[in-house]
This record gives C-alpha cells, structure tokens and sequence, in this order.
C-alpha cells in the first residue's frame, strides 16, 4: 500500500465507473435498448483497476468477452467505449465489434474477444513484438477460469516460455464458466498448471485491489525485466450472470447477495483506506456519485448517437481492395 | 398435431432417442448446466435451454457438461463413436469450429474411408449458426459450406420444427457423422409435430410449393424468406417452386434438377458469404447438368463478403430479405 | 533469365523482403530445423527446404521454430501483425487446419472490420496442399476453398515459379493476411525468375493462351493439365483460352468474364472436392454473370468426393488427369 | 522382473519382429518399393513392447505416426500390417490408409494419426466408451515430445482428470519432434505438466523393457482399477530419421552409433536376461533370426499383393449413402 493520494482516488474512481457502467448496461439491455450479448464485470473491478495501474502506455493486453471494466481501467475514452456498446457509429469501432469485439489498438488494447482461449496466442504474438520494438513493453493475455481449459492458452504458456517473451498471463477466475462450476471443470490448479511449463504463478484475492496492485506489479516487473512470463490467478466473484438474461439458478441461494455485502471490492478498499486514514468517506462519496452522474451522461449520449448506414456495411474488410 | 417449437422438436428427439438407445450421449458446454455449481443442475439445457432436461432424466455418465475445450471434446466424441457410444456433441456456435474442425474432419469424416471400411463413426456435432441476434462477427456465421465440402461429413440445416425432429432422429440413427445446424432464431418457431418417432431420410428435399415460372432453393432460415417471397409474386402472376435440400450433403440433385427443368429458371437462396458457398455451389450443379432448360442464369441470394456486423442497421442490411429474393426471381424473369 | 525452381523463387522472395524489412519474420515447425538440438541449425528449412537459409542468414529471433502448436503459433502470428510486426507462418500442411483455424478466420481475417478499419494484419500463412505424393487422407487435401469462402483472407495459389516470387513479395507487403498455397510436388518446377524483386498484383489472372472455343480456368498445380490438354486438343482443331486466376481472393472476375464472352465456353479445373469448391464457385459466377454468352454449361473438373487414398493406384485414380480436362473440353462442344 | 520364460521370450519375439520390420521397411522405402512417407520406431521397441505387453484385448489405444512397432506388440496380422504400408489392396485398411493412419478397430488400434495431439482427445472418447461398457476396459494415447505441446493433448489430460477416466497418457520422447529438440520446445517437464492436471505421472528410461513394463503395468492397473489417468514419460531415441530421407545433420556427430552402441533396447535386454540367465543367448540368436526370416518373407509377400482398383476408390467415404 505504497500509493499516494492521487493513486489511491484514482483507483478507485476507476473501480467506481467500472461498477455505474455495468449498471448502466445492465439496466439499459435488460430494457431492450442494447442490442446482442453483453457479460458485466461488476463485482471483479478490482482487477480492472489493480492490473491496468501496474500496466504503461507501451504495453499490449488482449482480453475476454468480459472487457467493459478494463476498457475503462485502460484509459479508453469512455463515450467511445458506451457508444460501441449500443452499436453507434461514434463507438470506438464504429460499431460493427460491439461488447464482445471492443478494441482500441493506438491504446494497446486488441480487443475483447468472443473466442474463449485466444488471448493467448494473441499476447504472444505482442510479446514477440514487442521484444522485437526493444523498448521494454509487455504483453497481458487475461481469460477466464473456463477459458483456462482452452488448448490455446497452454500452447502459449509454453510458447512464451521457451522465447521467454515479455507476457503475463492473467486467469480471473470467477467462479463459473457459463453455469459450469471452476471446481468440477478445473483439474488441479492453475498455479500447478504454470509450473508445470517452468513458469512461476500467484493466487490473488481478487476482492483486494491492493492484493491484485501488488502481484500485477511483481510478474509485470519481472516480464519488463526480460525475467520471462508469470500468471496470475485472480480469485474473484461476478455480481451478475454470465450474461444479462442468465437466471443463474446455478448458483446458491443468496450467494449474490452475500458477495455484495462482504465482497464488494469498492466496499473492501473503501474499508482499507478509510480505516487507515488515507481517505475520507466523504471525497469516497464524492467520486462514487461523480462517476454515477459521468456514466448517466454517456449513457444518455450513447442512446443519441448517430448509427451506422448503407456505406459502412462493405467497409473495412481489406485495407486493400 | 400438437405445435412445438424447433427447439422442442429437438430436444423431443433427442430425449426419444437417449431412451430408446443407452449408446446414444449428448456431450458439450453446459448442455446440462450447473455442474460442480451450488445450485441447480440442468440450470441451463445449453445457453438456449434445446438440452434442458436431458440430464434430469439420463443423469451426469450420459450428459456430460465439458470444460471449454472444444478441440479436445469434438477428438473425444469422435473416439467414443469408434468404440461403440453415439455421441451427439454441442459445439454451441459453428463460429468455434476453428478450434475443432480436425476432430470433424481429419477424425471422424475420415475413418471410414482410412480404415478400408472398418469403421463406423456415429457421431453428431449440434451447432448454432447464423445472424440476426446481434452477436457480432464471432459468433454469427454461416459456416455449412465448409462441412459440405468435406468427404465423409453429412449436413443437415432443419428449416422447421417437424423436419428437425425426424432429420435429428436420422441423425442419431445414422452411422456417419452429421453436421446438424440449428438457426439460432429460429428455435421459437413453432409447427406441427408428431408425439412419435419418425425419420426424414437424408436427400430427400421437401418441395414446398410447386409453381410454373422460377424455382427457388433456399436453405434453413431462408427456406421462410423463399416462401414469402413466392407468395408475394404470386400476386403479380409468378409463380415459384420453393424448395428446401434439408440435407447439403448428400444433396437431392433429382430434386432440384427436375424442378429447374420444370421451370427454367432457379434462385438460391444462403445466409453463407457468396464465395465457395452452397448457393454456388447448387448453381454450378444446375448449370452443369441442367444447362439447356435454363432460361437465364441461375441467381444467388446470399448474405455479403463481409463479416457479420454488429449494429442492429448494418446487421439488418447484412442479412438477405424477401425483397432480394423477389428481386432477384424478377432478374431471372427479366 | 536466370531458371530457378518452385521452391528457390519463394525462397528469394522471402529472403529479399526481410533483408528490405526487419519486421518480417518466419515462424512455424522446423522452418530452421534444429534448434536446441546437437548437430546443425538451418539443417530443414522446413521439410521441403522452402525456408532453407533463413535461419543462417537472419538469426533465431526473425526465424522461429515454434513448437507443435498451431493454434498456439497462427494465434501468436495474428497478434504480431497487429502490433507491428509482418510474420510468414509456415502451416507445413493445410490439413493442420483443423487445429489452427480460429487464429486466421476469426482473428486475423475479422480484426479490420470488427475494429472498425482501425487494424492493419500484415500476415502470410504459407501452406503446402494437393496430393501426388502418397501422404494420404492428413496430409493431402486441397482447402483453399476454405479460405476463399471467408471474408477478410486473400488467397494465392501460384502455378510456376514467376509467379511465386511476384505473389510472396506481394503477398509480404499486404497489409491484409494472406494465404499463400504451395503445391507440394511443384517444388522441384523449374522456370525463369528474375533475380530483382518484383511483385504480381492480386486479383490479377493470367491468361496463358487465348483460343476461339472454349475458355479453361484452372487453379495451381491444375493450370499444366490445362495447358497440356490444349496443346492436345489444339491438334484436333479445337482452340482453347488457358486462364490462371493466380489469386481465388480477389477473383479476376473481370478476365474470366471477358474470356468467357469470347468463346462462349467454360471448364474450371480444380484439385478439390467438388461440393462449395472454387470451381464450384467460379462457375456459379460465370453461370449468373454471363450466361448470355454461354453455349454450353460450364464443366467442372475436380477431385472426386472421397477422402485422399494412400494407394498408389487409387491417388491416381483420384487426381483430375488431362484426360479428364479434354473430355470436359468435348462435353462443352457436344 | 516377474516374467515367466514365454514371457520373455514373447517381448524379445516383439521386439525383434519391430526391429526388423523397420529395417524391412528402410530399405525397401529407400528403394522406392513403398510409397509416401514412413516414420520408423528403430530404437523405441522397448516402448511397444512393454507399454503392450501390459494392454489386454479389451484396452484400446490411439497412437501416433511412429507406430509399426506398436501394430505388431498389439498382435496385429503381420502381413496385413505390411500390405498396408505397401499400400495393398489385402492391407489391414485396404491400402486406404498407409503407415501414417494404419488401424485395426478389431484389435482395439484405433490407428496410427497424421494429425499430432489428435490421440489425446480419441483416448479420452475411448475412456468414455470403456467405463459406458463397464468391462473394465481402459484407453491409451500416445503422443511424442513434440506433441506433447499440442493444446488437445492438455484438453485431453484436463477431461481424463475431471472424469476420473480409465486413461494412461504415454510421451513417448525420442528427444526431437522431426529436427526440433525437445530440450528448447518443452517447457517445464511432462511430469510437472501431469501435476498440474493432477494427474501423477512417471519418467521411465525408455531403453529399458523392463522398467517400461513395470511402469505401463502400474498406470494400467491404475487406470483399470477406477482411480483415474496418469501420464508416462517414456525417454528413448530413434535409430533414423525423422521420415526416411532425413539427413539428421541436426544430431550430433556419432549420436547415432552411440546410440545403436550403448543404448538399444535388444542388447539392453539380452544383457539383463543372460546375465542373470533366464535365457541364452542361442535362443534369443533363435528368435531373432526367426523374426528376420519372417519379416523378410512378409515383405516379399507385400510387394507381391494384388492392388487396389478403380472400383475401391468411392467406397468407405460413408456407410450409407
Ligand atoms: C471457443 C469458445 N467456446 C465457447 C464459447 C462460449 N462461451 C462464451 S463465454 C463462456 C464462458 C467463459 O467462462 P470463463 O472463461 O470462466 O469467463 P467468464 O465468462 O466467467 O468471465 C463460454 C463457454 C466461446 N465464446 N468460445
Ligand atoms: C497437427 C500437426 N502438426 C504438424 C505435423 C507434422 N509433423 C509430423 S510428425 C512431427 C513431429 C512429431 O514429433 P514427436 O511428437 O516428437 O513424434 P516423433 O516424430 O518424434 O515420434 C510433425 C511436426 C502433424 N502431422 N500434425
Ligand atoms: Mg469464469
Ligand atoms: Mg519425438
């Protein structure tokens, strides 16, 4: 808990418009005014916040379907991230990726990505490039616990291993694939599973975004450092479905209910630095209700936006033709 | 006849099937739903709920929820079948065959023919294709052409809920390994279907409509799409054979040819990209071997050379509608 | 001109871009060939010794042995070429599809569009495909059909050293992925090759020999039996125009439309499977886009619907001979 | 070294057979009497017939493209073996085939594979079979060193595992994946791999029949007994090349010889029996020179074998059309 005033409001007006954005998702696709699939990362912000602040502007992260929080913790701008949501136009890819294909590449960021497993390889690739670049940036593969059984992500365990590439690799583990419990699809563990390509990893409490902040901090170093590759498996919890719509009956009872009261990420650090008088619950407040009032103004925007037409469809397939 | 709906239809056969035929194991991504979770099994049926049910009654050893491990899953499958099981897996969308595709079609499609005959692979791969439900590039595509362009797969692309039932029931029955493709919005679609059991044979096409003047094949979704368009231009005075193949592969060429030299004239209507894909490749077998009863060239209809976009307008344009059909029936007529 | 073979001028071509281009690297199995081991590097180039050289001239970082992970490598390869690099990816056979698939149709082929024309994929994908040389049903097959089927991917198929080292060096400097076919018995073709580099454009056929009566499309390796069958049936009077498409995407289109008009008829000679194959393709295109023109319906000539056979006699039986391309050249004339 | 005399003598039988076969096939292959492509097992005998030796006939197994050693160990016809290889019309797939996808589903071989990392995924569809039919049965994969980096192998190790599957996994490392060697594209080691799974796992000297019998006996026992997978790691060497036609500069000078000199599993094992003379000399000369004869013979035999004819070519695609 090295940081400084700014570094501590900061993270968590991160974590803060990451929760009112999923929120604002949440009620805006179960109103019918989002289109497709979207998958909410509230309740995981933690990694969002504590990954992207151990992460510089030179590094690439290739990340899953479940994006919307890192887009924001990655600096991305934030009506272009809402805009891409509803399929606008002004999103950040014009609209035609939308929730599930969000990238941002002047930001690093290549981009959320429906295909369970292909991060991997994918932050492979932007570790060769970026040792090929030479000026020290890294590679982020994040994939879920469900993703963790995807042949990709071995075979790039063990690709950045023996280049000894610049890549982290990141497991938020949340609990669930779809309805598919992690403690039935997982055999052995995912620490095991890193060692057993010679490749150090850490479990995190991913309720702690100060926990998350100081391991991303390590394997991040250590990749920057020409150390080699690390993973990270972050425990964690997600507050919704897997995707808006899921009944989740799966899960037990009240399980939701008890993850929002003991943990809640926002809550725990709130807790952390209030307790240890680095913050105030007041400026806390303040921020929670700037980013509400932020989000409510993009949505808005989003929901005005104008809309892609005839002469986007054909676009964009070749950058030759 | 009671009315069911597609995804009723398939589940009714598979559920018949399973109770019929203890070899017969459905395998795949939450096809039960809840596995190893707190609460509820069978929470989901497959995200689309076509399974729901199977594991309640046949239990955890036949339905068998997999890690997200498509290519090692599909390799599973194919080996069960060679070894007496009659697997039918549930590749949720067709779009993640290209982490898969060897144990289709390296695997199973090909033991038969490398083994001299000795093998027999009764294997069923389930999967969703298709757009229109705004799930973006990756999980929106119409892939059957590549499957019909493989030796020793089977393709079947149900354009309604009775045709689902008795192909699905073929498909469980039959001893190659079948590509069945369910249109993702299509499974509330209701129709007729019998409480029994009952096959469609493969390469049997269903002839919807006969009529004088143009004759359209449409596949799977498009089926709808060809039979709005007809009676449409039934009230100007044209009319369409519509015919649905119900099977790519093998394909009922008698069919087809006989009744494009009826009419002399064809449309095809695909949601696949146009190159290499089934509407072309309907059209090359027409214009092959039924050349001189064609009036005018034979049209496609098929969705752009793009991928599938995911704004609501440009998904709306991607996707071929019943003016093009009519459009393109007109060109033939021009 | 200097002669060079198949396999020398693909060799030069990417030699002469990675001496003009450091970003261009070389990866996949064995394109050096013994790394970490005893004796020598550089001791493969490949198995067919196509990137023989590399290793020695650029160094471990710029030609990587990857380890047997194809979907590992073409998804490592995708990401690359967003992020700056240019990587030619061996796939040492085509039928490793199966397993590397996701990482070139739904990464690499989708990121410009899905990012809204912000992603450049300058990626190659070099693979060897056809039959010929008793490696059967695995490591036989002819998919470019495949590719040509999905939007995003361009795909060469080069019939004779000229045009290889023009295509690789333009396929190098594309900024979209590429597919690049080999045809694995045309190594050893030999033919002039300028030692400077030049490039060939996409979606720029070659027409090989113009005739009055029937126009031959054919694709790689085919384009000599359509030549020879030419030649043949030049003696018995009849004239054919011999078109090699180069690229199936893009498609000359424009040529082989223009070519048709001219004589009226069409064979497409084509090593695949028949069904969604690229004859099949091209002669849909032709059968809407000229049918006017058309005497005859357009003839396709192509490997039949089984599995490669590993028998000698039976991979013989099965690829298309120039027999078979003069009997379908008689059939248009019938 | 529990074997009784007819057991003995049946493992050296096999490896002699193996032995000779591929020095069979070497030379006909370089002569051009055989077509395609063969990978040899010379060298890897003691994996065939120690892994086999302790298979039953109601076990099934998925191998690789080095496998004529194994079709023998399995009891496959002999001549029908080698009609395949020749490509012949009486081969065991009709000389559909070939050395790379040879079978005998009636043998339980569910075939040698041109697609590496596929065993993996068709043992565990075998392990499913097995425990559906409940006669104890259990499935094994076989995969080298270099397809131990195969996705589908881990996939397949992940399903065994959370299935508890009667599955043994054999790596049969022969230290180069075609001129690749293992020690730069492994990372981690394969036992550590298996750990990761949580799935025990056994290196086992290669060279040594009798330490890849005592080994395959207790993962099989293991497997049939319903406490689940396990891995083994097999060290050998090959005597060729890669395929037939490899010039092996990739090895060190004299690798080779050494190897045929110091580390061949024949010699190995006649040392160990004579030495503590269970058998002599004079038989195993016996029996190897038998296995020559016979081997010689079921080649001349090949190259004699009707052929296959046009009417074979569209048969067997599907069957039923
Ligand atoms: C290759 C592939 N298989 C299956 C899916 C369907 N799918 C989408 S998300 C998901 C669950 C992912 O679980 P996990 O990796 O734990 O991530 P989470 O959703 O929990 O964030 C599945 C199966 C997919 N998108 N890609
Ligand atoms: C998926 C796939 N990739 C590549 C190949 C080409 N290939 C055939 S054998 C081989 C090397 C295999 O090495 P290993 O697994 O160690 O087995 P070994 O040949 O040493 O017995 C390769 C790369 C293949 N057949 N399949
Ligand atoms: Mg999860
Ligand atoms: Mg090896």
């Amino acid at each position: 808990m090295q940081l400084n005033r700014t570094e501590l409001l900061h993270a968590y007006r991160t974590m803060a418009a990451c929760r009112h954005f999923e929120e604002s998702v949440y009620v805006n696709f179960s109103d019918g005014k989002i289109p497709g699939f979207v998958h909410l990362s509230a309740g995981q912000e933690a990694t969002a916040a504590g990954v992207y602040m151990a992460l510089e502007e030179r590094d690439w992260i290739a990340t899953t379907h479940r994006a919307h929080g890192q887009c924001i913790a990655r600096g991305m701008d934030l009506q272009e991230t809402m805009d891409e949501i509803y399929g606008a136009a002004t999103g950040v890819c014009g609209g035609k990726g939308g929730s599930m294909h969000i990238a941002d590449l002047d930001k690093g960021m290549l981009g959320a990505n429906g295909i369970i497993g292909a991060t991997g390889p994918l932050a492979v690739g932007a570790g060769l490039s970026a040792r090929a670049k030479g000026e020290g940036g890294i590679a982020v593969a994040f994939f879920g616990d469900g993703g963790s059984n995807a042949g990709m992500i071995f075979e790039a365990y063990n690709m950045a291993n023996i280049w000894n590439l610049p890549v982290v690799f990141i497991c938020e583990d949340n609990g669930y694939a779809e309805a598919t419990s992690s403690s039935y699809s997982v055999a052995g563990t995912q620490v095991a599973r890193a060692k057993g390509f010679g490749m150090p990893g850490v479990e995190v409490d991913g309720f702690d975004f100060f926990a998350v902040l100081d391991a991303a901090k390590e394997v991040v170093e250590r990749a920057r450092r020409g150390d080699g590759p690390s993973l990270m498996h972050i425990k964690t919890a997600r507050f919704y479905g897997h995707f808006v719509g899921d009944a989740q009956t799966y899960r037990a009872e009240g399980e939701v209910e008890k993850l929002r009261a003991e943990k809640d990420c926002l809550k725990l650090f709130r807790e952390k630095v209030v307790g240890a008088a680095l913050l105030s619950d007041e400026e806390l407040d303040t921020i929670f209700e700037e980013e509400r009032q932020r989000i409510e103004n993009t949505t808005l925007a989003s929901q005005a936006a104008p809309r892609a037409t005839k002469a986007d469809l054909m676009t964009d397939v070749y950058s030759s033709y | 006849m009671p009315k069911k709906t597609y995804r009723a239809a398939i589940n009714e056969a598979m559920a018949g099937e399973m109770r019929r035929d203890s070899s017969v194991i459905v395998m795949g991504e939450d096809v039960s739903g809840g596995t190893g979770s707190p609460g509820e099994d069978d929470a989901w049926g497959g995200p689309l709920g076509v399974t729901k049910g199977l594991h309640t009654e046949f239990g955890p050893t036949r339905v068998l929820d997999t890690p997200i491990s498509e290519g090692g899953f599909m390799g599973a499958a194919a080996g069960a079948a060679i070894t007496g099981l009659r697997p039918i897996v549930d590749l949720m969308f067709v779009d993640f065959l290209g982490v898969c595709l060897d144990g289709i079609f390296n695997q199973a499609a090909k033991f038969r023919y490398m083994f001299g005959g000795k093998a027999e692979t009764p294997l069923v791969v389930r999967t969703m294709y298709g757009a229109g439900l705004r799930a973006a590039s990756q999980h929106s595509q119409t892939l059957y052409s590549i499957f019909t362009h493989v030796p020793g797969v089977k393709v079947v692309v149900p354009s309604n809920p009775y045709d689902a039932k008795g192909l699905m029931i073929q498909a469980i029955r039959d001893n190659d390994p079948v590509v069945f493709f369910e249109h993702k919005a299509m499974y509330d679609d209701e129709g007729e279907v019998p409480d029994e059991a009952y096959t469609i044979p493969f390469g049997e096409a269903n002839v919807l409509s006969e009529g004088e003047d143009v004759t359209i094949v449409a596949i799977g979704k498009m089926v709808h799409l060809a039979s709005a368009a007809a009676d449409n231009l039934a009230k100007d005075g044209i009319s369409c054979t519509v015919i649905d193949p119900r099977t790519l592969s093998p394909l009922d060429e008698e069919t087809i040819l006989e009744e494009v030299e009826a009419t002399g004239r064809l449309v095809v209507v695909d949601e696949s990209h146009p190159r290499c894909s089934v509407a072309a490749d309907i059209s090359s077998i027409v214009g092959e071997k039924a050349f001189k009863s064609l009036k005018a060239g034979v049209q496609k209809v098929t969705a752009p050379h793009c991928p599938v976009p995911f704004a609501s307008e440009l998904e709306d344009l991607y996707m071929p509608t019943v003016e093009d059909v009519e459009a393109a029936v007109r060109r033939t007529m021009a």
